[in-house]
């Protein structure tokens, strides 16, 4: 019941002030704020490939990680089974780590 | 309360088809994860719940975010073709009619016998982890050979030059 | 509590780790400076492809009784019918790589990655024959499908390549959530993932629930869209068209039969019962494939794009002997795909030599007046179109009369005779390409490069004719083998 | 307690939205992510039955196609990279050089 009530107000307020406020869209108001001076170059400046890589890498070894979460937890009881099991694991997606640093898809400069 | 996310998920899934601008795409879209790992944490999935906001939401999102940044897009949806309209149009019908009976028919569904009992700690890791890394072992192996091919192919479409 | 830790007989899975290692092998070597040499990777990769080929021949775990081993907490199976599936991928897979060798020096892309990948997908699609778990089955397919999608797009800088992979990735993973969409269901229905499960659950309880018949049909869409049989082929034209062509090659050999091979797993295996729905199903599917497949294949000029539509046409051969589920339809299918393989890859092969440098030249206008140059490629481009056809000497015949015997056998008569017609229009634009070959004089106006034979291009051309020509005149050896690899559970 | 049929209702309507949309849209972004949308539906499926089934295999495929999506966008998204390097548009419709 609270939530409701907490999210019924806020909702309540942000639709009254869009409603009730006052809204002039010229050209320069909605220009993105640069201290007054026209923005000279958009905002959107495109940025170089390499940033994306890392955004990849983060994916592929997030998930990596996410597969560590649940062996953490029975890592006891598995004995040595799971230890080499999850060796294997490793091991290959630490080869994919070695062929992109010597790919050089790392490099920052 | 189901009811309640279920919707929010439905309405931001439509905002997300039909919406002009990328970014806002591609927001929507998180609030349906959010949506989704909400619904799963009712359905006692606390695992799954929590897995979906950090890879789903966290990572695949960022990604998104990033190449629509990357890519700079910013033409509009271009006004289409007239008869492509049409063939749009009728598309959409086609499609959608297809589909809403698909749910009429699951739901109607009998479904298969309960079994009972309820294993304690349903949706807990504890749970989860006994049954992935004993009888579920080949499709784990085979999950890291999949990444690592993911991430051979990444490097080499995406990375400038290539010797 | 303890956790029983399952039996793993790691002796099932000996070639899927060969081919791993060797991919990883090859990555490895690509990346550190070693003595062997840049352009010996190919080389390696056969290597690994020769040394898997040998251990799966031998048996592996299964011995030579041939009954089925099941490991891995009964996700693995090794029987013949995954041994002989996974003799075809390995096949496939070795001529590619033979014939991409000549290929990647010319378009610059000779780095070890293109290898690596193309055994990462031979793994993923031996993960698809021999899984009996809907998961194992799900996840060779998309190791399969990822690793295309790559090589697809591999030649960067040509856009038509980029496209194709756009293309197959979006259509391809769209399938996916088909397919997912399907197995969810199916989860749903009867509680297991396991084929075996399911054909247990089926068969005690009552007729189908909606929800059953619901998830059946849409892994039908998904590996419809797979096979590109006729309402979810659009993509295949343009991706066999874009791809570079030892990957076109490949796409139309390799993961087709993989498809079709947890296709058959599937559907024979776990959902008997559910026979008379899919049967009618696919009898449609494969009569819209054939006639479709090869009647747009009659208008194409470029070479490519009609191998295209003909592998459309093939894929409707053998769903003409998937309607037909018994033991004969079944080892009609394996032999069917044997030949195909052999066929196909070798067709593609001389589409590469004449094509050349960047692929320009792969239009029907750039084979006239071949067999006045050079005789002896026109002879085998002229053996493996009449075996695509089916004339009597070749493989090809064998495997559509094995496959209309067998969908006679089981009363679709009227299918067969749809068949052999299309057969007959098969014909028509196969032997566009021989009378252009043979009949008309090479014009002086098209300058003709001389065309270059690597010594790889020259064994994996021989052993194209040689298996065109083994299967089509003493073809006993291979049929007893097929014979014996149905499913045997 | 909700019955088992809603959460399938309401998958199915997701997959139905995200399946209507990869047909309508032309930017090849958008259209991966109609396809994302499919598989998070397939994924509530499962995790639905698996609660009224009453056994963990749900769960575990959630994993694995969770890893597959994952490897599938990597890879997707390098595709889009490479092609927009090459043209400057992202709009399928104006990648069709192979019509015919």
């Amino acid at each position: 019941m609270m939530l409701l009530l907490a999210a019924g107000t806020a909702a309540g307020i942000l639709v009254a002030t869009t409603l009730i406020g006052p809204k002039k869209e010229f050209a320069d108001k909605m220009e993105p704020f640069e201290c007054g001076e026209h923005p000279i170059v958009s905002p959107k400046l495109r940025f170089s490939v390499k940033f994306y890589l890392v955004a990849i890498f983060f994916v592929i070894f997030d998930i990596e990680a996410v597969f560590l979460y649940p062996w953490a937890v029975i890592f006891k009881d598995l004995g040595i089974f799971g230890f080499v099991e999850m060796m294997i694991f490793i091991i290959i997606l630490a080869i994919g780590l070695i062929y992109v640093w010597r790919r050089g898809a790392l490099e920052w400069q | 309360m189901f009811y309640i996310i279920g919707g929010v998920a439905v309405l931001s899934a439509l905002i997300m088809v039909t919406n002009k601008k990328p970014v806002s795409a591609a927001m929507s879209l998180i609030v349906v994860m959010f949506c989704l790992a909400g619904i799963y944490v009712i359905l006692d999935a606390h695992l799954i719940a929590a897995l979906q906001i950090i890879v789903y939401a966290g990572a695949i999102m960022v990604l998104f975010l990033f190449v629509i940044m990357l890519l700079n897009i910013q033409e509009k949806e271009g006004r289409v073709a007239k008869h492509k309209i049409f063939f749009q149009f009728t598309w959409i019908l086609a499609t959608g009619y297809v589909f809403i009976n698909m749910v009429k028919l699951i739901g109607a569904g009998d479904l298969p016998a309960r079994m009972e009992g309820n294993i304690d700690g349903f949706g807990t890791t504890r749970v989860v982890a006994e049954i992935l890394f004993t009888d579920f072992l080949l499709p784990f192996e085979i999950a890291s050979i999949l990444l690592l091919a993911a991430i051979v192919g990444a490097v080499i479409l995406a990375k400038a030059k290539i010797e | 509590m303890e956790i029983l830790i399952p039996t793993i007989k790691l002796a099932t899975i000996y070639p899927e780790i060969i081919i791993t290692t060797f991919a990883i092998l090859v990555l490895l070597l690509q990346v550190f400076p070693t003595v062997i040499g840049k352009d010996y990777l190919g080389y390696t990769s056969l290597a690994g492809v020769i040394l898997a080929a040998i251990i799966t021949g031998q048996g592996g775990a299964s011995g030579e009784g041939g009954e089925a081993i099941y490991s891995f907490s009964n996700m693995w199976v090794v029987d013949n019918y995954s041994r002989f599936f996974k003799l075809i991928f390995l096949l496939g897979t070795g001529l590619t790589i033979l014939i991409s060798i000549k290929y990647t020096k010319d378009e610059g892309i000779n780095n070890g990655e293109y290898y690596s990948l193309l055994l990462f997908a031979t793994a993923g699609m031996m993960l698809m024959a021999g899984g009996t778990d809907l998961i194992v089955i799900f996840l060779g397919l998309e190791l399969m499908s990822i690793s295309l999608y790559v090589l697809a797009g591999y030649v960067r800088k040509r856009l038509i390549s980029n496209e194709s992979a756009l293309k197959y990735f979006l259509l391809g993973s769209f399938a996916t959530g088909f397919l997912l969409y399907g197995i969810a269901l199916l989860y749903g229905a009867t509680g297991t993932t396991s084929l075996k499960g399911i054909s247990g659950f089926i068969s005690e309880a009552s007729f189908g629930s909606p929800i059953l018949i619901m998830g059946m049909l849409l892994l039908l869409i998904g590996f419809g869209f797979k096979i590109a049989a006729v309402p979810f082929h659009m993509w295949t034209p343009d991706v066999y068209e874009g791809a570079p062509s030892p990957i076109t090659a490949f796409m139309s050999a390799g993961p087709k039969a993989a498809a079709f091979a947890a296709f058959l797993r599937v559907f024979i295996e776990a959902l008997p019962s559910l026979q008379g729905i899919w049967v009618d199903i696919i009898w449609v599917l494969a009569a819209l494939t054939m006639t479709i497949g090869n009647v747009i294949a009659l208008v194409q000029d470029n070479v490519k794009r009609m191998l295209a539509y003909s592998s459309i046409a093939h894929a409707g051969y053998v769903l003409v002997a998937f309607v037909s589920t018994d033991k004969l339809g079944v080892a009609s299918i394996l032999y069917y795909m044997l030949a195909y393989t052999f066929m196909n890859i070798g067709a593609f092969a001389i589409v590469i030599i004449i094509g050349g440098k960047g692929e320009e030249k792969i239009n029907l206008k750039d084979y006239t007046g071949l067999a006045y140059r050079y005789p002896l490629t026109a002879a085998a481009m002229c053996l493996f179109l009449l075996s695509l056809t089916g004339i009597p000497p070749t493989a090809g015949f064998m495997g559509k009369l094995y496959i209309f015997s067998a969908a006679i056998k089981s009363g679709y008569v009227g299918l067969a005779t749809i068949a052999v017609l299309n057969s007959v229009i098969s014909v028509y634009y196969y032997m566009k390409i021989i009378l252009a070959m043979y009949m008309k004089e090479p014009e002086s106006s098209v300058q003709h490069s001389p065309l270059v034979f690597t010594p790889a291009m020259i064994i994996a051309l021989g052993l194209a004719v040689y298996g065109v020509l083994r299967m089509g005149i003493f073809p006993s050896a291979y049929i007893s083998m097929a014979q014996q690899s149905y499913l045997s559970f | 307690m909700v019955p088992l049929n809603h959460y399938l209702i309401l998958s199915a309507v997701l997959f139905s939205i995200g399946a209507v949309g990869v047909f309508t849209r032309r930017n090849a972004l958008i259209i991966y992510m109609c396809i994302e949308l499919m598989l998070n539906a397939v994924n509530l499926t499962f995790i639905a039955f698996s609660k009224f089934l009453n056994n963990m295999d749900g769960h575990i495929f959630t994993f694995m196609v969770m890893t597959v999506a994952a490897a599938e966008a990597a890879v997707g998204l390098a595709i889009i990279i490479s092609m927009f390097r090459n043209k400057e548009t992202v709009n399928v419709d104006e990648i069709n050089l192979m019509k015919g």
